[in-house]
């Protein structure tokens, strides 16, 4: 069972990415944030396996969220979801230890695999993301 | 007088300035449009998936995200509405007075005949927007010394100048102008003369109750 | 020399042809955005309030509705990615090219010195458009007779003018400089000096490698 957290500031989405990653059977939800003070707090306290946050939210960017965790030695890994491929954000969220890096509305298998290949340790950066980084 | 070269010099700064302009202006509504747009359809996209995998298991779950969904698509379609409407909505008198300021900066020689007749929104907007578009022709295009708007009595609106004339091969601009006066049901006529070029615009008369702003259909 | 009264019309010129431009081109994108998304929005909150209706009645018609509103969402995203990364593309070199035409449209003197390092391609449209914002405020702020563009050897790009320098109350050009610079882990300085105003941008070395990356399967 592969446990996370999930973190995004609009709600709407927030319960329906809960409501898509809860239907895979390997895949346990711990609980919700809605900004990235509150992802951190969750991480270090339920410890899950993946992080699955948005990047802009009020407070702390997901990509300043991983790393924080970084720095106080979470093994706590981060899939970032987003929206758009803003210039830059993919090497910034790299050089802050995350490891996956996809959009928002891929398909669900696309998305509960990378939840799947980041738990593991390893990355999973979509094509549309990589390419206009 | 300006020599030849220091007023070739100064169109091409026109036109350098006018296109770094521009590139900023659309480089700022993509920005916007993106945080708009982004979300909302992010959001339908998810839903969606969501509903389409839960219509066997939990059919009335499935009926809420539908509703929000549909509720997302109408207020996005609002937000749209506005920001186009914010982008489009001028008035024929705003624009004479930038007509005024423009030429004068320019040095030519305004001459204006007649009142604007009375105009729902849309027409004011499109011939507004017809009346800039032929204004900063004259300046960036004709070297007139003098122009000339009129607004004759049976309606139609007409912008003339005593400048170079030439080929009009239409570009965005003029295409954009036919476009919209076309739009309501009216006619553009443009020509080059000897004395320069004139722009004929007319639109049909105003029938009461079509409050007609561009809908998104 | 030009006369001071002729230097400011030709000013005010300048500052009336920008402003036009940027409201054409606003509407353009406007008239763009309104077809594109219009269409989408208004087919998506038409299909979820038949799939909504649909779903007791004719559950296996509702779950294709569903399915079709969900590929329109992400074939329009695509579309809006597209439109986006489309406006925000160009190089340090055509913007290079760029500033030389109209620093010498303006009759500023340009000298270049060094030339641009290697930099992926979101340096180079980071680096390329805050040139192009140095350029244009040169041109319109900065009265200069002479620029200069350098490429240090260490990677840092710096823009100087010898003009009249002043307060720097930093507006969108300024603002949105510095917010694509440091989002790129990079940092940006800007001096007025007596002799004018100094731009400074330098970006984080590229780290080679990182463009190949393994793809979600
Ligand atoms: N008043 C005028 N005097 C002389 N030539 C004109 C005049 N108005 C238009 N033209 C000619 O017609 C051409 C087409 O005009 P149009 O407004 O469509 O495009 P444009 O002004 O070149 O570019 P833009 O799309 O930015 O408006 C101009 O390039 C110019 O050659
Ligand atoms: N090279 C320069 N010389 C003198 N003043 C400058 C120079 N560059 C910028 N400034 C001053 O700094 C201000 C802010 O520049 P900024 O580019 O942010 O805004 P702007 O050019 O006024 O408008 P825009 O948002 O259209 O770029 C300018 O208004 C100007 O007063
Ligand atoms: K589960
Ligand atoms: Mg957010
Ligand atoms: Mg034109
Ligand atoms: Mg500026």
């Amino acid at each position: 069972m592969i446990s996370i957290v999930i973190a995004e500031d609009q709600s709407l989405l927030r319960g329906a990415l809960a409501a898509l990653l809860t239907l895979e059977p390997d895949i346990e939800l711990l609980a919700q944030a809605q900004d990235g003070e509150e992802a951190v707090r969750l991480v270090k306290d339920l410890k899950p396996d993946v992080l699955v946050t948005d990047i802009e939210m009020p407070g702390l960017t997901g990509i300043e969220a991983s790393e924080a965790l970084r720095q106080t030695g979470s093994e706590t890994r981060v899939l970032i979801v987003t929206t758009f491929a803003r210039p830059g954000y993919l090497q910034r969220a790299l050089q802050a230890g995350v490891l996956g890096y996809v959009l928002k509305d891929a398909p669900s298998e696309e998305l509960a695999n990378a939840v799947r290949r980041v738990a593991q340790g390893q990355r999973a950066i979509a094509a549309e993301l990589a390419e206009s980084a | 007088y300006e020599s030849a070269a220091r007023v070739s010099t100064r169109e091409r700064n026109l036109r350098m300035e006018a296109e770094l302009a521009a590139l900023r202006e659309r480089e700022r509504i993509a920005q916007d449009l993106h945080d708009l747009l982004g979300h909302t359809l992010t959001t339908i996209a998810v839903k969606s998936e969501l509903a389409a995998r839960l219509l066997d298991a939990d059919a009335s779950r499935a009926k809420t995200e539908i509703i929000e969904i549909r509720d997302a698509a109408r207020i996005t379609l609002k937000d749209v509405r506005a920001a186009v409407a914010g982008m489009h909505v001028t008035t024929v008198h705003q624009e004479l007075a930038r007509a005024r300021s423009a030429l004068a900066a320019a040095e030519i020689r305004l001459s204006v005949e007649g009142e604007p007749p009375e105009l729902d929104q849309a027409a004011h907007s499109t011939l507004g927007l017809a009346l800039r578009e032929a204004v900063t022709n004259i300046i960036r295009h004709s070297g007139a010394r003098n122009a000339r708007i009129r607004f004759a009595p049976e309606g139609a609106l007409i912008i003339e100048d005593d400048g170079c004339g030439g080929e009009l091969h239409a570009g965005t601009g003029l295409d954009g102008m036919r476009r919209r006066i076309e739009s309501l049901g009216g006619e553009m006529a443009i020509e080059s003369r000897e004395s320069g070029v004139r722009v004929t615009l007319s639109l049909p008369p105003a029938k009461p109750g079509q409050q007609s702003l561009e809908q998104v259909s």
